[in-house]
């Protein structure tokens, strides 16, 4: 029997811009299975399934994922208010594992979930922290926070006041936007200090036009971003020369590692060059967790693999990234564990099913996004 | 039975009721008349508790019951009809009346889920009394037509037949008989005698049919402008100038009862 | 030539004939008044006339034209009016505005047409600015013939006109009507003030459940007992 | 002092976006008896309109409005045509629903055809001027004079025309318009097209302001409601009162409460108004 | 095996029908029955399920927690909560009129939103309430089973109060308002039951859908799960008719979530934006089924005569 893998993504709504790279992200990493010989002899199969972004249709998403297309194992769903009642009324009743590659809340981190949800990024407790501390390193000592009204947005803002206070910075102030207005300049003058460089944390739909206006109104020149509004859209409709020198985070593996060179080039191969938005690489490494785990197993049954999730990150174990399945199933065949190292970086996961991770520390030169280096954060 | 005492109410510049005053007798068909636009029907508004006054006091009983709402008067006894007829136009003619009756038990939520069964039992003798009320009319064939299907006369009908589902003292008619057939008209007017006189309803009627007035109403209140000009009982009005000048005029409708 | 001439009708609502093979004709400059019990289908009948109810069997002609189930708006413009019996006025809006969109079907100079109905209604020109919703409802039906007449018509459809009117208005609008149709203008009325109507008429027709009954001049009807006693209440 | 005049000019600004999409309304909401939920896609379609004129044809955004609000007039026209004609007979708020659902289509098709993520008329940014302590950009000369002529343009149209008077009485008794002859088709279908050119152009300037967006629309339509009640519905000069009230009231309020509520002000406007209030702040009528 | 689990999707699929159902009803109660024109569900539909969730949680630094009361306890506050805050809702717009109303109400759903959004000390905020538990462990059939006796309880109430001089009363005032009180009856109160009643039943619902996905956040009240899809439900299935009421819940309800197999036609043209084309389909399924039948699938029936054959 083929093992099935759901994707719970949202195709339509407010994260759609992401939904669609996220499944490229998990399709590619499958495709890529299939080649080097599938799971237990038997190609994965996929099924795409639409949260909308809601949560009662991403319920009905996921349960039909699971009844019905019977798969073994979920990646999905992007956004935490989607991820989280998926958790709590089907997969973890259902027994499914589920591997969300992209909510950040730190809610999920001491969810009551039977142990069946994982994910591949980091909390956003961490990236505060790495963001805070690029700031600090930059030689910024007071910011204003715009943050978007959401879990995403107040979790970062909560845990970046925290750490660049501690570090010695100041927060000037600090202010959650709803999203969809037509005009933040009330706003952007509200927290505006005259000085003091911004933080948006957001995403471009809206925060696209937050920068605007913040511009235009005279209200910041200085920015500083979070993965969030790490799109190229933004420099490219506002223009390079008044984001030039902005910086942010986001999280990324050491784009040195075998790892994540190898997604890059098989990204650019299958789709084009790999477009500046997060969650691709997390949803790719999800998808190849779930098929070792599944080789490991030797089932297909969801609590099998559920148990075997921890059991292809053994510390002690053969370093395989992921162009090398045909051989890490040899391995596992041969009963050599192993300890895989994702596109998205070590991908370990603690007894919460939480990763730490690495932080890119990026800049905006010349209208390109550039990496600066990247890092794991002093916690 | 109403003391209606120095009422006066304005739109804006229009000075639509003036300083009216005068008793609707207990047990009495008191009859309202006057030109078009003379404050008729504001005045039942007022009465009705539909708009307040600007000033004056109304009584009900020798109690004061000027601004009251609409169905607190109801409850008091004192029931209107509409000059335009106000129908349910969505529900049955049956379901018309036998909204009526006041205080039903199923009109209470709680009594409806806890009782379910006293209250069919008294909706059953409310549908009774209603088709009674139907027959009376000869309507009684239309009793499960929507009201909005009425004819013109006939929804005049159905409204005075709502004022017979209730136990009022005194109801306020507004123009009955705009509309309805001449035949059906004696009808009605008979209903109205006996109401009165077997229930002992206390009417207020206003009405432009001279013929009707005259059968029906004594006293008779004649009002222009919004004053009162004139009252008495509609043989002494005929003859008063005034009353020609300002309302019956002299052809042939102002005469007809007479002749 | 008739002026109107209906032949046959059947008509009603969701599938019930109301009106069963009635006939009715208004010749040039005839008065005509319809009188009957409640419910008879009078106003069915002007309905039917004016394009508002489908007429499902049988055929009207307007000057010669057959115009059987034409849509209502296109009536105004061929020079029917037609005040129907409840909500005949545009509430929201001011008489003078109620009289001037009377006049939509057939623009050009508003002045004469408005000053003629002034003459006729005296009192609307006093109340032009007030919402036509907050007269009387006496005043409102002055309202409603004045926006008939202001598209000049050939021939004026009026249901119950007189309704709700004090005795001296009726006289007066009785005397109107007369006044209006020796401009040439057909009139064809429903009323209950039977007796006067029918005095004035050039010929009444009598409708019970959709059929006609008796057809006569209006004297004649009036005269006739039998009429009286069913139909005019003895 | 400046912040408050600052905010003020944003205020109004928005609140000449907002007048012009709620002048629309109110007059559907006039004529047609029911609040039009896809009034904000009509924005958002018009402003993708004028996206395509000025790719395709390099013109200006101003010379493409007029050509957007043609083509959302014409757009609003056939959906009545094909979808609210033949349920105009029955209750309001099958109108209601059904505006829903054409909200759903309208805004698919964008994604569709336009795709769903940010674009804009033009790229980078506009520097304002400083006037004082005050900065005001060019565009936004542009918004307010584009807004003040179109809102004189309705208004010579409902005073100077058979067809405003129409409107009106067909709003207050559908069958009696019939009977005196107004062409109640052509006066709906006048309705939409205003309606519909009116929104396009409310959309065109939002996104010279911000930027386009599928949703752009949508999440404007509360506002819109909000001035549509503020004004009272079915009077055209309410409605931008009440736009310019809403708009203003919006920004200043981030002077007092945190932003987070801000969209709230405006429900809180519209429910106080609607509360002590209800026949709208102005009287004065189409 | 195969088809045990193949069953798991009805039974999950259906336990969302009925709380969608049981909001329905509510909604019938105020538009289907009264005619006031609530477009702000979601706020009591929230409401409900905060108040749940708050009662039935253990405790917790994040949120106002730690009443850890059993499942009918939380439903049963769900719905006394809603009184007053119905009540006062209710009297505050008690003057309004369809459109107005329609418009505060859904104002107001926007306000509650917000506040849950904002007050973090009450709701933990943006980050929603996790680990509300269903009753019993019971799992998604057991679940359909609790959900059933409160549709069907609600059903009953509902349809009682229909046909009972209430009801009649009620769709007196929908009709014709000064003549309702022209009868003696106070509009007001009437109004002010039909949309207090209505509104605990929505909160109830709100409170069984806490229960179900166990996991709440301001995100699941947004205006279009939390109140369109109610509307489109009620009319779908035929407002006035508590049986089309639940017609349409389970109507709709299939219809969103089949388009996604629709889809699946798409026109080659268009690939990349399957999703955009899936809402397409949603809408113009809508508009043909508004205008093939207006009056919904079950049109309003007038209630039986009291004595009239069943
Ligand atoms: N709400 C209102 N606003 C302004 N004017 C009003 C209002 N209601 C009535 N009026 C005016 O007050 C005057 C008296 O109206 P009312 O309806 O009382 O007359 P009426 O005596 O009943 O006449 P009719 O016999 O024609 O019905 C009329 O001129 C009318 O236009
Ligand atoms: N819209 C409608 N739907 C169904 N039946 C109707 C409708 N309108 C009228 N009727 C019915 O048609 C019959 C004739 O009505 P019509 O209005 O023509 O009577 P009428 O002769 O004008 O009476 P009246 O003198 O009382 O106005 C009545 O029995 C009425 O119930
Ligand atoms: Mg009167
Ligand atoms: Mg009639």
């Amino acid at each position: 029997e083929p093992l099935r893998v759901g994707a719970l993504m949202p195709m339509t709504g407010d994260l759609q811009a992401y939904g669609e790279s996220s499944r490229n992200g998990v399709e590619l990493a499958i495709e890529e299975i299939n080649a080097a010989g599938g799971v237990m002899g038997e190609p994965v199969e996929l099924e795409v399934s639409d949260t909308q972004t809601e949560p009662q249709a991403g319920v009905d998403a996921a349960q039909r994922l699971v009844s019905v297309d019977g798969v073994s194992a979920i990646v999905g769903a992007l956004s935490s208010g989607v991820t989280i009642p998926v958790a709590s009324s089907v997969t973890s009743s259902e027994g499914v594992p589920q591997i969300s590659n992209a909510s950040t809340s730190p809610v999920m981190t001491d969810l009551d979930d039977n142990d069946f949800l994982f994910r591949t990024v980091p909390s956003d407790a961490f990236q505060g922290i790495a963001l805070a501390e690029v700031a600090a390193e930059k030689g910024v000592d007071s910011a204003a926070v715009l943050y978007i009204n959401n879990d995403y947005g107040e979790g970062l803002a909560d845990a970046f006041e925290s750490a660049f206070e501690a570090a010695g910075g100041e927060v000037v102030d600090r202010s959650g936007y709803e999203p969809g207005q037509a005009s933040y300049r009330g706003d952007l003058s509200q927290v505006s200090d005259g000085e003091s460089p911004l933080l948006l944390i957001g995403y471009p739909e809206n925060g696209q036009t937050i920068l605007r206006q913040a511009l235009e109104g005279g209200h910041f020149t200085d920015f500083m971003f979070t993965d969030g509004m790490k799109s190229p859209q933004i420099v490219e409709n506002l223009g390079a020369q008044y984001l030039n020198g902005s910086f942010g985070t986001a999280a990324e593996a050491r784009d040195d590692t075998d790892a994540a060179q190898h997604f890059n080039s098989a990204y650019e191969a299958v789709y084009g060059e790999v477009p500046p938005v997060p969650y691709i690489d997390t949803a790719y490494d999800a998808a190849y967790l779930i098929s070792l785990a599944a080789v490991s197993a030797e089932s297909t049954e969801p609590a099998a693999i559920r148990d075997h999730l921890r059991a292809v990150n053994d510390p002690d174990g053969e370093t395989v990234g992921p162009g090398d399945f045909a051989e890490a199933v040899e391995l596992l065949e041969n009963g050599t564990a192993i300890n895989y190292q994702g596109a998205s970086g070590p991908v370990d996961f603690d007894d919460n099913g939480d990763v730490g991770g690495t932080f890119a520390h990026w800049e905006i030169q010349n209208g390109e996004y550039v990496t600066e280096r990247v890092f794991e954060p002093s916690l | 039975m109403i003391e209606i005492e120095r009422i006066s109410r304005a739109f804006g510049g229009l000075q639509a009721v003036r300083e009216v005053s005068f008793t609707v007798e207990t047990g009495s068909i008191t009859g309202l008349i006057g030109p078009n636009g003379a404050g008729k029907s504001t005045l039942f508004n007022i009465i009705a508790g539909e708009i307040p006054p600007n000033s004056g006091r109304i009584t009900l009983e020798g109690e004061d019951i000027t601004g009251l709402p609409t169905h607190a008067l109801f409850h008091k006894g004192l029931v209107r009809t509409f000059q335009i007829p106000h129908e349910f136009s969505r529900m049955t003619v049956r379901e018309n009346l036998m909204l009526v009756p006041a205080a039903q038990r199923g009109e209470t939520l709680l009594k409806s889920w806890l009782t379910w069964w006293k209250v069919i039992r008294e909706d059953r003798a409310i549908l009774r009394q209603a088709d009674e009320v139907l027959d009376f009319l000869e309507i009684g064939h239309l009793r499960d037509e929507l009201a909005g299907n009425l004819s013109g006369g006939q929804k005049k009908l159905l409204d005075l037949g709502r004022t017979m589902m209730t136990n009022a003292k005194a109801v306020l008619l507004d123009e009955p008989g705009a509309g309805v057939n001449r035949t059906l008209l004696g009808k009605l007017a008979e209903a109205i005698e006996r109401l009165n006189r077997e229930r002992g309803y206390t009417f207020c009627v206003i009405e432009h049919d001279m013929d009707l007035i005259a059968r029906l109403c004594d006293p008779v209140m004649v009002m222009a402008n919004g004053a009162l000009i004139a009252s008495g009982d509609m043989a002494t009005l005929r003859e008063n100038p005034e009353v020609r000048e300002a309302y019956l005029g002299t052809g042939a409708s102002g005469q007809a009862g007479a002749a | 030539m008739s002026l109107i001439k209906a032949e046959g009708l059947y008509a009603g609502y969701g599938g019930v004939d109301i009106l069963r093979g009635t006939r009715l004709r208004v010749e040039a400059d005839e008065i005509v008044v319809i009188v009957g019990p409640n419910g008879a289908g009078k106003s069915t009948a002007m309905k039917a006339l004016f394009g508002l109810v489908p007429i499902r069997e049988g055929q009207v002609e307007y000057m010669g034209e057959v115009i059987t189930n034409r849509p209502a708006e296109q009536m105004a413009s061929r020079g029917i009016a037609y005040v129907p019996q409840e909500s005949n006025v545009f509430p929201s809006l001011s008489v003078l505005e109620n009289l001037e969109l009377g006049a939509y079907a057939m623009p050009g100079d508003l002045g004469p047409r408005l000053e003629k109905v002034f003459e006729i209604f005296p009192k609307l020109r006093e109340r032009r600015q007030q919402a036509a919703g907050l007269m009387s409802g006496g005043e409102r039906q002055m309202v409603a013939m004045g926006r008939a007449l202001m598209i000049d018509p050939h021939l004026l459809m009026l249901d119950e006109p007189t309704a709700g009117l004090s005795p001296r208005l009726i006289d007066e609008t009785i005397a109107r009507i007369q006044e209006v149709n020796q401009l040439g203008i057909g009139v064809l009325m429903v009323e209950q003030n039977a007796r006067q109507a029918l005095a004035i008429a050039n010929r009444g027709y009598v409708l019970a459940t959709g059929e006609n009954r008796y057809e006569d001049s209006g004297p004649a009807l009036l005269a006739n007992p039998e009429v009286a006693e069913m139909f005019l209440g003895g | 002092m400046t912040e408050i005049a600052q905010l003020l000019i944003s205020g109004i600004l928005l609140g000449s976006i907002l007048a012009l999409g709620a002048v629309g309304a109110t007059m559907i909401f006039g004529v047609l008896r029911f609040a039009h939920f896809a009034h904000g896609d009509f924005m958002a379609i018009g402003a993708y309109f004028a996206l395509t004129v000025v790719t395709v044809f390099n013109l200006p955004v101003l010379a493409a409005l007029p050509v957007a609000m043609l083509m959302t007039a014409g757009l609003a026209v056939g959906i009545d045509q094909v979808v609210y004609r033949r349920i105009r007979r029955v209750q309001p708020v099958i109108l209601l629903i059904s505006s829903f659902a054409t909200a759903l289509v309208l805004r698919s098709l964008i994604q569709m055809i336009w795709g769903s993520s940010n674009q804009v008329y033009q790229t980078g940014i506009q520097m304002p001027w400083r006037i004082g302590p005050l900065t005001l950009k060019p565009d936004h000369l542009l918004i307010f004079a584009a807004a003040a002529v179109l809102v004189f343009l309705v208004h010579l149209f409902l005073t100077r025309t058979r067809m405003g008077k129409a409107m009106r009485a067909m709003s207050d008794n559908m069958d009696l318009a019939l009977i005196t002859g107004i062409p109640a088709d052509r006066v709906i279908m006048w309705t939409w097209a205003i309606g519909g050119a009116l929104a396009a152009a409310a959309g065109v300037l939002l996104g010279m302001d911000t930027r386009l967006h599928p949703v752009m629309g949508w999440t404007l339509l509360l506002p819109i409601f909000a001035a549509t009640i503020l004004g009272g519905i079915g009077r055209p000069y309410g409605a931008i009162v009440g736009g310019l009230v809403i708009g203003c009231a919006m920004e200043l309020s981030t002077l007092i409460i945190p932003s987070a509520y801000k969209p709230a002000v405006a429900f809180a406007i519209m429910v106080a108004t609607l509360i002590f209030r209800p026949q709208g702040i102005i009287r004065g009528s189409i | 095996m195969e088809w045990l689990s193949l069953l798991s999707y009805p039974l999950f699929f259906l336990n969302l029908v009925g709380i969608y159902a049981v909001l329905v009803l509510g909604l019938n109660m105020q538009w289907g029955m009264t005619g006031q024109f609530n477009i702000g569900i979601a706020g009591f539909f929230a409401v409900g399920a905060y108040t749940s969730a708050i009662l039935t949680t253990g405790p917790s630094d994040n949120w106002l927690g730690g009443f850890d009361l059993p499942f009918l306890a939380g439903i049963a506050g769900a719905v006394i909560v809603t009184i007053p805050i119905a009540w006062v809702i209710g009297r505050i717009t008690a003057r309004l009129r369809t459109d107005y109303l329609a418009i505060a109400t859904i104002g107001i759903a926007e306000i509650i939103r917000l506040f849950f959004l904002n007050e973090g000390w009450l709701s933990n905020g943006t980050r929603g309430i996790p680990g509300i538990d269903a009753p019993f462990d019971v799992g998604n059939a057991g679940y359909l089973l609790i959900v059933a006796v409160f549709v069907a309880g609600t059903y009953l109430l509902v349809e009682i109060a229909r046909r009972s001089p209430w009801g009649r009363v009620l769709r007196a005032i929908r009709d014709n308002e000064a003549a309702t009180a022209a009868a003696g009856k106070d509009v007001a109160r009437f109004r002010l039951e039909a949309f207090v009643v209505g509104s605990c039943i929505m909160a109830l619902g709100g409170g069984l859908y806490a229960h179900f996905v166990g996991f709440i956040s301001p995100e699941a009240f947004r205006p279009l799960y939390g109140t369109f899809l109610v509307w489109v439900m009620l009319i779908a299935g035929g407002s006035g008719n508590n049986r089309g009421a639940l017609l349409g819940a389970l109507v709709v309800w299939i219809i969103w979530s089949s388009t996604e197999v629709l889809a699946d036609l798409m026109p080659t043209a268009l690939i990349g934006s399957e999703s955009a084309f899936r809402i397409f389909l949603i809408g113009v399924l809508l508009q043909i089924i508004l205008v093939s039948r207006p009056q919904g699938l079950l049109p309003e029936k007038r209630p039986r005569m009291p004595g009239e054959g069943r």
